[in-house]
Protein backbone atom coordinates (compact mmCIF):
# COMPACT_ATOMS: atom_id res chain seq x y z
CA UNK A 1 0.00 0.00 0.00
CA UNK A 2 1.07 3.49 -0.49
CA UNK A 3 -0.21 6.98 0.96
CA UNK A 4 -1.28 9.57 -1.52
CA UNK A 5 -1.98 13.20 -0.28
CA UNK A 6 -4.29 15.43 -1.77
CA UNK A 7 -4.20 19.27 -1.57
CA UNK A 8 -6.17 22.12 -2.92
CA UNK A 9 -8.97 22.02 -5.08
CA UNK A 10 -7.91 18.14 -5.71
CA UNK A 11 -8.74 18.04 -1.85
CA UNK A 12 -11.67 19.50 -2.07
CA UNK A 13 -12.86 16.82 -5.02
CA UNK A 14 -12.08 13.83 -3.82
CA UNK A 15 -13.64 14.96 -0.23
CA UNK A 16 -9.75 13.63 1.71
CA UNK A 17 -6.92 15.15 2.66
CA UNK A 18 -5.22 11.23 2.52
CA UNK A 19 -5.75 7.80 1.19
CA UNK A 20 -4.31 4.54 1.46
CA UNK A 21 -4.17 2.38 -1.76
CA UNK A 22 -2.74 -0.82 -3.93
CA UNK A 23 0.38 0.92 -5.67
CA UNK A 24 3.61 -0.96 -4.44
CA UNK A 25 6.05 -1.91 -7.69
CA UNK A 26 3.52 0.83 -9.63
CA UNK A 27 4.76 3.52 -11.43
CA UNK A 28 3.41 7.01 -11.02
CA UNK A 29 1.56 7.43 -14.09
CA UNK A 30 -0.43 4.13 -13.39
CA UNK A 31 -0.81 5.59 -10.11
CA UNK A 32 -2.31 8.83 -11.25
CA UNK A 33 -4.89 6.70 -13.73
CA UNK A 34 -6.31 4.81 -11.41
CA UNK A 35 -6.88 7.72 -8.81
CA UNK A 36 -8.20 9.75 -11.90
CA UNK A 37 -10.64 6.90 -12.86
CA UNK A 38 -11.92 6.48 -8.26
CA UNK A 39 -12.05 10.04 -8.01
CA UNK A 40 -13.67 11.59 -11.18
CA UNK A 41 -9.94 13.96 -10.85
CA UNK A 42 -9.88 15.45 -14.50
CA UNK A 43 -6.30 16.83 -15.53
CA UNK A 44 -4.35 14.59 -13.04
CA UNK A 45 -1.87 13.85 -15.51
CA UNK A 46 -0.45 17.68 -15.62
CA UNK A 47 -0.05 17.79 -12.20
CA UNK A 48 3.20 17.71 -10.61
CA UNK A 49 3.96 14.45 -8.54
CA UNK A 50 6.23 14.33 -5.15
CA UNK A 51 7.33 11.13 -3.90
CA UNK A 52 8.71 11.58 0.23
CA UNK A 53 9.00 14.79 -0.61
CA UNK A 54 10.66 15.26 -3.66
CA UNK A 55 9.30 15.90 -7.24
CA UNK A 56 9.28 12.91 -9.21
CA UNK A 57 8.25 11.81 -12.71
CA UNK A 58 5.58 9.25 -14.25
CA UNK A 59 8.16 6.58 -14.72
CA UNK A 60 9.24 6.64 -10.90
CA UNK A 61 8.47 3.49 -9.41
CA UNK A 62 6.60 3.19 -6.26
CA UNK A 63 7.48 1.01 -3.02
CA UNK A 64 5.50 -0.41 -0.05
CA UNK A 65 4.56 2.42 2.03
CA UNK A 66 5.97 5.76 -0.06
CA UNK A 67 4.13 8.89 0.54
CA UNK A 68 2.93 10.22 -2.74
CA UNK A 69 1.40 13.92 -3.16
CA UNK A 70 0.18 15.09 -5.76
CA UNK A 71 1.17 18.99 -6.31
CA UNK A 72 -1.21 21.13 -8.24
CA UNK A 73 0.15 24.54 -9.36
CA UNK A 74 1.58 26.35 -6.75
CA UNK A 75 0.32 29.90 -5.49
CA UNK A 76 2.71 30.52 -2.48
CA UNK A 77 4.25 34.18 -1.88
CA UNK B 1 14.82 27.18 11.93
CA UNK B 2 15.13 29.69 9.36
CA UNK B 3 13.00 28.23 7.13
CA UNK B 4 9.25 27.94 8.63
CA UNK B 5 5.89 27.50 7.99
CA UNK B 6 3.58 29.47 11.01
CA UNK B 7 0.02 29.11 11.65
CA UNK B 8 0.65 32.34 13.74
CA UNK B 9 1.03 35.79 12.53
CA UNK B 10 4.60 36.07 11.19
CA UNK B 11 6.77 38.69 13.34
CA UNK B 12 8.92 40.41 10.72
CA UNK B 13 11.86 41.40 13.27
CA UNK B 14 12.13 38.02 13.85
CA UNK B 15 12.86 36.98 10.38
CA UNK B 16 15.46 39.65 9.64
CA UNK B 17 17.01 38.72 13.06
CA UNK B 18 18.23 35.57 11.71
CA UNK B 19 20.28 36.97 8.83
CA UNK B 20 21.94 40.05 10.88
CA UNK B 21 25.79 39.38 10.43
CA UNK B 22 29.15 41.01 11.05
CA UNK B 23 29.81 40.86 7.32
CA UNK B 24 26.57 41.97 6.14
CA UNK B 25 26.06 45.39 5.01
CA UNK B 26 22.78 45.23 3.12
CA UNK B 27 19.28 43.12 4.55
CA UNK B 28 16.49 43.46 2.21
CA UNK B 29 13.24 41.71 3.02
CA UNK B 30 10.54 41.20 0.61
CA UNK B 31 6.89 41.28 2.50
CA UNK B 32 3.90 39.40 0.27
CA UNK B 33 0.87 41.05 1.86
CA UNK B 34 -2.99 40.46 1.17
CA UNK B 35 -4.03 42.69 -1.84
CA UNK B 36 -7.63 44.38 -1.69
CA UNK B 37 -7.56 44.37 -5.62
CA UNK B 38 -6.73 41.60 -7.99
CA UNK B 39 -7.75 42.10 -11.75
CA UNK B 40 -10.51 44.59 -10.48
CA UNK B 41 -12.06 42.22 -8.21
CA UNK B 42 -12.46 42.44 -4.34
CA UNK B 43 -10.88 40.25 -2.26
CA UNK B 44 -12.43 39.31 1.52
CA UNK B 45 -9.75 36.87 2.23
CA UNK B 46 -7.03 34.15 1.80
CA UNK B 47 -6.85 30.51 2.95
CA UNK B 48 -3.40 28.99 2.32
CA UNK B 49 -2.33 25.71 2.41
CA UNK B 50 0.59 23.97 2.73
CA UNK B 51 2.38 20.35 1.77
CA UNK B 52 4.19 21.41 5.20
CA UNK B 53 6.94 18.76 5.69
CA UNK B 54 8.19 19.23 1.98
CA UNK B 55 7.30 23.36 1.82
CA UNK B 56 9.90 22.99 4.44
CA UNK B 57 12.16 21.21 2.38
CA UNK B 58 12.03 22.90 -0.79
CA UNK B 59 12.72 26.32 1.05
CA UNK B 60 15.94 24.99 3.04
CA UNK B 61 16.72 23.94 -1.18
CA UNK B 62 16.11 27.32 -2.23
CA UNK B 63 18.50 28.87 1.04
CA UNK B 64 20.79 26.71 -0.22
CA UNK B 65 20.83 28.08 -4.21
CA UNK B 66 21.02 31.10 -2.98
CA UNK B 67 24.29 30.42 -0.40
CA UNK B 68 25.78 28.26 -3.54
CA UNK B 69 25.20 31.14 -6.30
CA UNK B 70 26.02 34.19 -3.87
CA UNK B 71 28.52 34.03 -1.59
CA UNK B 72 28.58 34.85 1.94
CA UNK B 73 24.87 35.08 1.98
CA UNK B 74 22.06 34.56 4.73
CA UNK B 75 18.13 33.28 4.28
CA UNK B 76 15.76 33.21 6.19
CA UNK B 77 11.97 32.57 5.30
CA UNK B 78 9.13 32.37 6.87
CA UNK B 79 5.44 32.01 5.30
CA UNK B 80 2.17 32.06 6.98
CA UNK B 81 -0.74 29.79 6.38
CA UNK B 82 -4.34 29.73 7.30
CA UNK B 83 -6.95 32.29 6.95
CA UNK B 84 -5.57 35.58 5.95
CA UNK B 85 -7.33 39.37 5.58
CA UNK B 86 -6.76 41.78 3.68
CA UNK B 87 -2.99 43.52 4.60
CA UNK B 88 -1.80 40.67 6.16
CA UNK B 89 1.81 39.48 5.77
CA UNK B 90 2.24 35.79 4.06
CA UNK B 91 5.20 35.70 3.70
CA UNK B 92 8.47 36.87 4.70
CA UNK B 93 12.01 36.80 2.82
CA UNK B 94 15.08 38.12 4.21
CA UNK B 95 18.70 38.04 2.89
CA UNK B 96 22.21 39.69 4.14
CA UNK B 97 25.02 40.01 2.02
CA UNK B 98 28.23 42.09 2.25
CA UNK B 99 26.69 44.40 -0.67
CA UNK B 100 23.63 45.66 -1.55
CA UNK B 101 23.50 44.56 -5.33
CA UNK B 102 23.83 40.63 -4.49
CA UNK B 103 20.68 41.25 -1.78
CA UNK B 104 18.14 42.40 -4.14
CA UNK B 105 18.98 39.84 -6.48
CA UNK B 106 19.35 37.26 -4.33
CA UNK B 107 16.07 38.21 -2.42
CA UNK B 108 14.09 38.40 -5.80
CA UNK B 109 15.55 34.97 -6.68
CA UNK B 110 13.67 33.55 -3.27
CA UNK B 111 10.20 34.90 -4.30
CA UNK B 112 10.91 33.92 -7.65
CA UNK B 113 11.63 29.97 -6.86
CA UNK B 114 8.91 29.92 -4.19
CA UNK B 115 6.45 30.71 -6.66
CA UNK B 116 7.87 27.66 -8.95
CA UNK B 117 8.78 25.02 -6.25
CA UNK B 118 7.41 25.40 -2.58
CA UNK B 119 3.66 23.46 -2.45
CA UNK B 120 2.03 26.24 -1.11
CA UNK B 121 -1.83 26.88 -2.38
CA UNK B 122 -3.99 30.03 -1.61
CA UNK B 123 -7.39 30.14 -1.82
CA UNK B 124 -9.16 33.51 -3.12
CA UNK B 125 -12.52 34.07 -0.96
CA UNK B 126 -14.55 37.05 -2.96
CA UNK B 127 -18.01 38.31 -2.52
CA UNK B 128 -19.42 35.83 -5.16
CA UNK B 129 -17.24 33.25 -4.35
CA UNK B 130 -14.07 31.18 -4.16
CA UNK B 131 -11.58 29.90 -6.02
CA UNK B 132 -7.75 27.74 -5.45
CA UNK B 133 -5.34 30.12 -7.48
CA UNK B 134 -3.11 28.27 -9.79
CA UNK B 135 0.30 29.31 -10.75
CA UNK B 136 0.77 32.77 -10.24
CA UNK B 137 4.12 32.65 -12.56
CA UNK B 138 1.39 31.67 -15.60
CA UNK B 139 4.43 28.72 -16.67
CA UNK B 140 3.08 25.88 -18.92
CA UNK B 141 1.89 23.01 -17.18
CA UNK B 142 4.22 20.48 -16.58
CA UNK B 143 3.35 17.91 -18.87
CA UNK B 144 5.88 14.98 -17.32
CA UNK B 145 4.42 15.54 -14.08
CA UNK B 146 7.70 17.14 -12.79
CA UNK B 147 9.07 20.63 -12.87
CA UNK B 148 12.02 21.25 -15.08
CA UNK B 149 15.49 20.34 -14.08
CA UNK B 150 16.69 24.35 -14.31
CA UNK B 151 13.30 24.88 -12.12
CA UNK B 152 14.48 22.81 -9.41
CA UNK B 153 18.35 22.89 -9.08
CA UNK B 154 18.55 26.69 -10.02
CA UNK C 1 6.70 61.80 8.88
CA UNK C 2 7.61 58.96 6.23
CA UNK C 3 10.99 60.40 5.85
CA UNK C 4 13.37 61.11 8.86
CA UNK C 5 16.97 61.57 10.27
CA UNK C 6 16.37 59.41 13.77
CA UNK C 7 18.87 59.68 16.63
CA UNK C 8 17.72 56.58 17.85
CA UNK C 9 17.36 53.20 17.13
CA UNK C 10 15.31 52.47 13.89
CA UNK C 11 12.79 50.31 14.76
CA UNK C 12 12.35 48.28 11.60
CA UNK C 13 8.50 47.61 12.43
CA UNK C 14 7.53 51.17 12.28
CA UNK C 15 8.81 52.14 8.94
CA UNK C 16 7.20 48.95 6.97
CA UNK C 17 3.58 50.05 9.05
CA UNK C 18 3.90 53.26 7.24
CA UNK C 19 3.60 51.60 4.19
CA UNK C 20 1.13 49.13 4.75
CA UNK C 21 -1.48 49.70 2.16
CA UNK C 22 -4.41 47.81 1.44
CA UNK C 23 -3.80 48.11 -2.75
CA UNK C 24 -0.17 46.44 -1.79
CA UNK C 25 0.31 43.10 -2.64
CA UNK C 26 4.43 43.68 -2.00
CA UNK C 27 6.34 45.51 0.77
CA UNK C 28 10.34 45.63 0.02
CA UNK C 29 12.47 47.25 2.85
CA UNK C 30 16.32 47.75 2.90
CA UNK C 31 18.51 47.49 5.81
CA UNK C 32 22.11 49.07 5.87
CA UNK C 33 23.53 47.81 8.17
CA UNK C 34 27.23 48.74 9.97
CA UNK C 35 29.74 45.68 8.35
CA UNK C 36 33.13 44.65 9.96
CA UNK C 37 35.16 44.27 7.03
CA UNK C 38 35.60 46.51 3.77
CA UNK C 39 38.49 45.85 1.80
CA UNK C 40 40.11 43.67 3.89
CA UNK C 41 40.10 46.69 7.22
CA UNK C 42 38.12 45.88 10.31
CA UNK C 43 35.89 49.08 11.20
CA UNK C 44 35.24 49.41 15.06
CA UNK C 45 32.53 51.80 14.93
CA UNK C 46 30.85 54.79 12.72
CA UNK C 47 29.73 57.98 13.11
CA UNK C 48 27.07 59.17 10.75
CA UNK C 49 26.33 63.25 10.17
CA UNK C 50 23.35 64.78 8.64
CA UNK C 51 22.50 68.02 7.53
CA UNK C 52 18.81 66.97 8.88
CA UNK C 53 16.53 70.14 7.53
CA UNK C 54 18.41 69.25 3.84
CA UNK C 55 18.45 65.56 4.35
CA UNK C 56 14.85 65.05 5.29
CA UNK C 57 14.03 67.11 1.99
CA UNK C 58 16.20 65.40 -0.31
CA UNK C 59 14.64 61.82 1.78
CA UNK C 60 11.15 63.60 0.64
CA UNK C 61 12.38 64.30 -2.94
CA UNK C 62 13.30 60.53 -3.35
CA UNK C 63 9.63 59.43 -2.61
CA UNK C 64 7.91 62.24 -4.65
CA UNK C 65 10.58 60.84 -7.98
CA UNK C 66 9.48 56.98 -6.50
CA UNK C 67 5.67 57.64 -6.75
CA UNK C 68 5.80 59.84 -9.63
CA UNK C 69 7.76 56.54 -12.11
CA UNK C 70 6.00 53.83 -10.30
CA UNK C 71 2.07 54.49 -9.36
CA UNK C 72 0.29 53.02 -6.69
CA UNK C 73 3.61 53.16 -4.64
CA UNK C 74 4.19 54.14 -0.68
CA UNK C 75 7.30 54.97 0.42
CA UNK C 76 9.07 55.36 3.87
CA UNK C 77 12.50 56.57 4.77
CA UNK C 78 14.14 56.93 7.95
CA UNK C 79 18.22 57.07 8.68
CA UNK C 80 20.07 57.25 11.66
CA UNK C 81 22.79 59.34 13.05
CA UNK C 82 25.32 59.16 15.85
CA UNK C 83 27.50 55.87 16.83
CA UNK C 84 27.02 52.99 15.39
CA UNK C 85 28.32 49.66 15.94
CA UNK C 86 28.91 46.67 14.01
CA UNK C 87 25.48 45.29 13.10
CA UNK C 88 23.34 48.74 14.12
CA UNK C 89 20.94 50.01 11.54
CA UNK C 90 22.15 52.96 9.67
CA UNK C 91 19.03 53.31 7.25
CA UNK C 92 15.09 51.49 6.51
CA UNK C 93 13.89 52.07 3.33
CA UNK C 94 10.18 50.74 2.82
CA UNK C 95 8.17 50.45 -0.24
CA UNK C 96 4.82 49.14 -1.00
CA UNK C 97 3.60 48.40 -4.50
CA UNK C 98 0.57 46.22 -5.76
CA UNK C 99 3.30 43.87 -7.81
CA UNK C 100 6.38 42.71 -7.01
CA UNK C 101 8.56 43.72 -9.42
CA UNK C 102 7.92 47.43 -8.97
CA UNK C 103 8.54 47.15 -5.22
CA UNK C 104 12.63 46.10 -5.63
CA UNK C 105 13.30 48.22 -8.56
CA UNK C 106 12.01 50.92 -6.63
CA UNK C 107 13.07 50.63 -3.30
CA UNK C 108 16.84 49.85 -5.41
CA UNK C 109 15.99 53.43 -6.84
CA UNK C 110 15.76 54.90 -3.39
CA UNK C 111 19.13 53.40 -2.23
CA UNK C 112 20.85 54.77 -5.24
CA UNK C 113 19.43 58.46 -4.71
CA UNK C 114 20.38 58.44 -1.43
CA UNK C 115 23.59 57.64 -1.95
CA UNK C 116 23.63 60.55 -4.83
CA UNK C 117 21.88 63.29 -3.46
CA UNK C 118 20.96 63.05 0.58
CA UNK C 119 23.57 65.33 2.26
CA UNK C 120 24.57 62.89 5.01
CA UNK C 121 28.62 61.57 5.79
CA UNK C 122 29.77 58.68 7.20
CA UNK C 123 33.19 58.22 9.46
CA UNK C 124 34.76 55.11 10.06
CA UNK C 125 36.91 54.56 12.78
CA UNK C 126 39.19 51.78 12.29
CA UNK C 127 41.86 50.62 15.14
CA UNK C 128 44.33 52.62 13.46
CA UNK C 129 42.52 55.78 12.40
CA UNK C 130 39.67 57.51 11.42
CA UNK C 131 38.48 59.22 8.22
CA UNK C 132 35.29 60.61 6.65
CA UNK C 133 34.11 58.74 4.25
CA UNK C 134 33.24 60.27 0.34
CA UNK C 135 30.73 59.37 -2.41
CA UNK C 136 30.64 55.57 -2.12
CA UNK C 137 29.53 55.16 -5.39
CA UNK C 138 32.35 56.45 -6.93
CA UNK C 139 31.19 58.92 -9.02
CA UNK C 140 33.32 62.25 -10.60
CA UNK C 141 33.18 64.83 -8.60
CA UNK C 142 30.79 67.84 -9.81
CA UNK C 143 32.66 70.53 -11.32
CA UNK C 144 30.05 72.91 -11.29
CA UNK C 145 29.72 72.42 -7.84
CA UNK C 146 26.34 71.10 -8.25
CA UNK C 147 25.10 67.52 -9.39
CA UNK C 148 24.03 67.25 -13.00
CA UNK C 149 20.17 68.04 -13.76
CA UNK C 150 19.68 64.66 -13.54
CA UNK C 151 21.02 63.30 -10.79
CA UNK C 152 19.01 66.10 -8.70
CA UNK C 153 15.34 65.35 -10.72
CA UNK C 154 16.21 61.64 -11.27
CA UNK D 1 25.79 88.51 6.44
CA UNK D 2 25.29 85.25 5.34
CA UNK D 3 25.49 82.29 7.22
CA UNK D 4 27.80 78.74 6.06
CA UNK D 5 27.82 75.43 7.43
CA UNK D 6 29.98 72.91 7.61
CA UNK D 7 30.09 69.20 7.35
CA UNK D 8 32.08 65.73 7.65
CA UNK D 9 35.95 66.68 7.11
CA UNK D 10 35.58 70.89 6.13
CA UNK D 11 33.85 70.72 9.61
CA UNK D 12 37.08 68.91 11.58
CA UNK D 13 39.37 71.25 9.20
CA UNK D 14 37.39 74.30 10.13
CA UNK D 15 36.89 73.88 13.16
CA UNK D 16 33.08 74.97 13.44
CA UNK D 17 30.11 74.35 12.50
CA UNK D 18 28.66 77.41 11.49
CA UNK D 19 30.29 81.16 10.68
CA UNK D 20 28.37 84.09 9.60
CA UNK D 21 30.22 86.28 6.66
CA UNK D 22 29.69 88.87 4.23
CA UNK D 23 28.39 87.84 1.07
CA UNK D 24 25.52 89.82 0.52
CA UNK D 25 25.16 89.70 -3.24
CA UNK D 26 28.11 87.69 -3.99
CA UNK D 27 27.94 84.61 -6.19
CA UNK D 28 28.86 81.21 -5.06
CA UNK D 29 32.17 80.84 -6.61
CA UNK D 30 33.55 83.66 -5.04
CA UNK D 31 32.06 82.58 -1.24
CA UNK D 32 34.49 79.77 -1.40
CA UNK D 33 37.39 81.55 -2.90
CA UNK D 34 36.69 83.26 -0.13
CA UNK D 35 36.39 80.74 2.34
CA UNK D 36 39.38 78.44 1.38
CA UNK D 37 41.60 81.71 1.68
CA UNK D 38 40.27 82.37 5.24
CA UNK D 39 40.38 78.86 6.43
CA UNK D 40 43.11 76.94 4.24
CA UNK D 41 40.30 74.65 2.80
CA UNK D 42 41.78 72.99 -0.55
CA UNK D 43 39.10 71.51 -3.29
CA UNK D 44 36.21 73.26 -2.11
CA UNK D 45 35.76 73.93 -6.10
CA UNK D 46 34.76 70.70 -6.25
CA UNK D 47 32.39 70.14 -3.53
CA UNK D 48 28.56 70.73 -4.09
CA UNK D 49 26.77 74.29 -2.38
CA UNK D 50 23.44 74.29 -0.98
CA UNK D 51 21.74 77.79 -0.13
CA UNK D 52 18.98 77.45 1.76
CA UNK D 53 18.65 73.78 1.69
CA UNK D 54 18.48 73.53 -1.93
CA UNK D 55 21.65 72.48 -4.19
CA UNK D 56 22.80 75.60 -6.09
CA UNK D 57 25.71 76.26 -8.78
CA UNK D 58 28.73 78.99 -8.65
CA UNK D 59 26.88 81.26 -10.61
CA UNK D 60 24.23 81.79 -7.80
CA UNK D 61 23.86 85.00 -6.37
CA UNK D 62 23.45 85.17 -2.54
CA UNK D 63 21.10 87.47 -0.43
CA UNK D 64 21.46 88.72 2.84
CA UNK D 65 20.23 86.08 5.49
CA UNK D 66 21.27 82.97 2.73
CA UNK D 67 21.98 80.17 4.05
CA UNK D 68 24.76 78.32 2.49
CA UNK D 69 26.15 74.41 3.57
CA UNK D 70 28.99 72.90 1.46
CA UNK D 71 28.42 69.03 1.01
CA UNK D 72 31.06 66.91 0.37
CA UNK D 73 30.59 63.52 -1.61
CA UNK D 74 27.86 62.14 0.60
CA UNK D 75 28.12 58.49 1.99
CA UNK D 76 24.92 57.79 3.69
CA UNK D 77 23.20 54.50 3.10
Amino acid sequence: MVNVLFFAHLKDVVGKEEVSVEGNEWNVARLKEKIAADYGLEGLESVMTAVNEEFADDETILSEGDTIAFIPPVSGG
Amino acid sequence: MDFEISKDPIRIEDVIDKVVAREAGAITTFIGTVRELTNGKKTLFLIYEAYEAMAVKKLEQIGKEIRERWPNTHVAITHRVGKLDITDVAVVIAVSTPHRNDSYEANRYAIERIKEIVPIWKKEHWEEGEKWIGNQLETVSYPSGKPREEDMNG
